[in-house]
């Protein structure tokens, strides 16, 4: 009867149920509206703070309901598993976490996403004269003729995006300034992922795609989806070069500048692995004459349990610094709190 | 000529035919996508098919209901783009009890508006407007031809069908298959195939 | 050439070139002897406090070298994957974080671990006469019989007595306390684990061992080995009641005691996977009366890539809480600094 | 009789033996353990096998080199159980130019109780005692029936391959496998195996 290597019950309950389950371990960061499958920060709204909301599909754990709390989001809307939550939503937790200062929609780059968060800004903004402004996060270049496509994916930037810009909200910075600052993270930050399996959607049941067991699939999203180009298995060294350069040609970056190197696991990849990447990472950069002044290893932004990598490269100036050493308060990221 | 009975039997019949074919649907979004689309189109038209038991005014009313709850159940790209196909279905119908073929033509005509006003594709573009486009067509044909509701739903759906089938070919320009770049032809678009199923439903029963 | 699915240059050099990694992730936490193998706190030794030193085979990420910090670890020796550290490790780690006031040895039972640490435990006490004491911790349930075999493992537990024995040394308790403390956790937790798929070694360059699409693996330890009993793949909410069963059997508890409830993902099981396990195992405990007081979900003892997820549940006192809840600063655990 | 130059010979034939059945001595430790037996063994006997082009006093102080290198390069539970095996050898072979085939006898014997004492294994606890137990025995017969170190040394590596061969049905009471339970039966231990290669070895090396 059973025939998926999933620890779930029904998968039409796998979301409502994972979220009960974060609901019952952090009891004091997070508040779960479980009919509405919103997880609040505890104490929200926070008076005179900007609002920010992210959200998107499920299977992304800890983003984006792992980043709840001081410092980093006020709210996350947890979609089905890879599939963007829906307007009434986003639109309840707008309405949960207005302060009085407004609210700040972070929203990877994917049409479902930004149609979905499109309709809530616009009966948000219509019935309750909430002020709402909309990030749009686009930092993976394996998406290249954005002419042609849905434009750049949203990939890690957004993780460090929600954290830096969290550390802002959290000074107290008004609205326009936020979003600004959004803007400029997002712009400075450029992403490339790898996977070396597919992944299983609970209520496919099957894997999204097949693999041989000498290749692997380079430009990737987060969705399981198949990569840009499908490229024979190479040793970690060929692979971190395949990730860092198209980063490099594309971050915007002065001489000089450091940069926070992000490795990201997918999910199935063991850590000692992400680190052996890690390693070879710092070891192109330092070639590159490029100092990493922060970085951040783990599974942060997965697809489920596919097994690969993504390199976050973020440039970095002594906002950003300061705004990313600041404390926070999260499930899956804390520090200083 | 149909009714709000009419209307209240396709959606019904629609939920039954997302049911059917959603391991199908998801299969194509496997292939170009992330595997959710028959999932996705499942969920939404079941929670419509729960509507059905309450009483309307009209058809406009139940499509502009649909509408709304497909919105707020589907999610993904095709929530919003199916949502606002059914609210702006629902204008040209505002008041009408007998829906002629004409009025349901104005009708889909103004719901394919709304598609690509959200979605902003163009014909071409491996999404389910490459289905929509030559069905509108194909409907208006029918209909100045002197066919009814019934005649003119199936010649949409036959033209949807060969959009559907159209896209095959194609590089998509749009949604997430178009990351795949050039890997994305010699798949058929999983929305083209869902707006055909939605086509034949309504031929189905709309006759 | 290359068809294995593991983000690596070469076997051999795995476990060197990860801890490159750490090190370059983690400047401000690590300082890691890259010849011994050897991940120490950056401070190390602090004048006054008992060292904690532990160790292991590689592989299980983010322990032991995750866990190495302010309120935890001083020291983690990195055996080759799966395989324990040699008592030149044990040895250096020992003479280079004792403080003054001795060090205590956290050692998992498997042979290997038991005789290479008792080797370093001989040779430190002749060598230099540094006070060494050793806590052998042997959580895991799944293995009943231990007169006949090798005696129950060290899984879960581990995990938890590191940070709450690191707090109790951090608070400058004697080595004797310490000891005993350590003594007191290990025997007031118990664990059980499960697997949906092996693991590779990379050095083996396949799966340990092969398992159905429709059976999964009961009594796991943490080393790709098989388990105690194959069985028929269920839901998640028997799969659960399996786990927790057999532990709350052998769980030394009375009435009213709170536990820390752990869900543990051996690697290749997705967040959201987990937190749903850990609201059927909260659902289990609410209906045994079991108030759990403190939680942790995630990837913490794992297996490599393998995908399954153990349970450990901890009896708890206020010293066990105040302790628990003490500050922590390590690259896998962390809060209040 | 053996010299120290023979005792070179068979600790580099020992790496050459144990890198050429890494994949199978992993092989049989994926069964009813950790898949590293052939690994582990391989890397310990390398780092021997770079002692070997310095000079040594005698045979007693390259084994001891040569255990205390096992010691630190193996790890696992064979790490220090080999490791203790040769650094207690070498006791009592201190200031042999010539080891005769008693000698040997009392060596090997050294090595084993080390073996016992470290991992308090017994007989029929499916390790590689089981391998070294019948091996002693037959060692010690074909001494006194007046063999020499090299037929000595073939006798015990065929007891030794058959106390291997007897391991096969054992349930394991010691070291990994005996987490398995009932599991553990139907295969061969890997130490065993390993040691009656290092017999093997022995009697091709030191005759
Ligand atoms: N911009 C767009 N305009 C029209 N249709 C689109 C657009 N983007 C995507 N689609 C349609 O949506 C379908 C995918 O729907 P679904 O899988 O449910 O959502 P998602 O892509 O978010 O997972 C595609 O097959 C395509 O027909
Ligand atoms: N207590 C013991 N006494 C004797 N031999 C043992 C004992 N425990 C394990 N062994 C031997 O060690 C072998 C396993 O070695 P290895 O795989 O290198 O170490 P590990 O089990 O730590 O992975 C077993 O096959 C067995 O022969
Ligand atoms: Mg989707
Ligand atoms: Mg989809
Ligand atoms: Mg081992
Ligand atoms: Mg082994």
């Amino acid at each position: 009867m059973w025939d998926m290597k999933k620890l779930i019950n029904d998968p039409e309950d796998v979301v409502v149920e994972a979220l009960r389950g974060m609901a019952a371990a952090h009891p004091d960061h997070l508040r779960v509206d479980l009919e509405k499958k919103v997880i609040y920060r505890k104490d929200a709204p926070v008076r005179g703070k900007v609002g920010l909301v992210s959200g998107g599909g499920s299977g992304h754990e800890p983003m984006h309901g792992g980043f709840v709390g001081l410092g980093m989001l006020d709210a996350a809307c947890a979609g089905e598993v890879f599939t963007s939550p829906v307007p009434d939503q986003m639109m309840a937790a707008t309405t949960a976490v207005d302060g009085g200062a407004g609210v700040l929609h972070i929203v990877k780059n994917y049409t479902g996403d930004v149609m979905n968060f499109e309709m809530a800004a616009e009966m948000a903004d219509a019935d309750s004269g909430i002020q709402v402004r909309t990030v749009v996060t686009n930092d993976d270049v394996a998406v290249k003729d954005s002419l042609y496509t849905a434009g750049r994916r949203g990939v890690g930037v957004t993780v460090l995006l929600e954290k830096i810009v969290g550390a802002a909200a959290e000074q107290g910075r008004p609205l326009e300034e936020i979003a600004d600052l959004a803007t400029k993270v997002n712009e400075s930050g450029r992403s490339m992922g790898l996977a070396l399996t597919s992944c299983t959607v609970p209520s496919a049941g099957k894997p999204t795609f097949e693999l041989g067991d000498d290749e692997f699939e380079l430009g990737i999203g987060i969705h399981g989806e198949p990569g840009r180009e499908r490229r024979p298995m190479a040793s970690a060294r060929e692979l971190a070069q395949q990730l860092v350069e198209p980063i490099l040609e594309d971050l915007p970056r002065k001489d000089g500048q450091p940069v926070l190197a992000f490795v990201n696991g997918m999910g199935g990849t063991p850590l000692i692995e992400q680190y052996l990447m890690f390693n070879e990472v710092q070891t192109i950069l330092a070639k590159a004459d490029i100092q990493v002044a922060r970085s951040l290893v783990g599974n942060y932004i997965t697809s489920l349990e596919m097994a690969g990598l993504s390199v976050t490269l973020l440039t970095l100036d002594d906002d950003l610094i300061g705004l990313w050493d600041a404390p926070v308060n999260t499930p899956g990221l804390r520090w200083g709190a | 000529m149909a009714t709000l009975d009419d209307v209240v039997a396709w959606l019904r019949d629609l939920a039954g035919t997302m049911k059917e074919h959603a391991a199908e649907l998801t299969e194509l979004d496997s292939a170009i996508g992330d595997a959710d689309h028959g999932t996705n189109m499942a969920r939404g038209t079941a929670a419509v098919a729960a509507l059905l038991d309450e009483s309307y005014d009209d058809a406009a009313a139940l499509l502009k209901k649909a509408g709304m709850t497909l919105v707020s159940t589907v999610g993904g790209a095709s929530g919003p783009l199916y949502g606002t196909f059914f609210l702006r279905m629902a204008g040209p119908l505002a008041g009408k009890e007998q829906i002629e073929a004409a009025d349901l033509g104005a009708a889909l005509r103004a719901g394919v508006e709304g598609i690509q006003q959200r979605g902003k594709a163009e014909a071409g573009d491996k999404t389910m407007y490459d289905a929509w486009a030559p069905a509108l067509e194909a409907y208006d044909e029918a209909v100045s031809g002197g066919q009814d509701v019934g005649g003119s739903l199936r010649a949409a759906a036959e033209a949807a069908a060969e959009g559907r089938d159209g896209t095959e070919p194609l590089v998509a320009r749009k949604g997430r298959a178009s990351y795949l770049g050039d890997r994305s032809a010699g798949h058929l678009d999983p929305g083209a195939a869902s707006t055909t199923l939605l086509l034949e439903s309504a031929a189905r029963t709309l006759g």
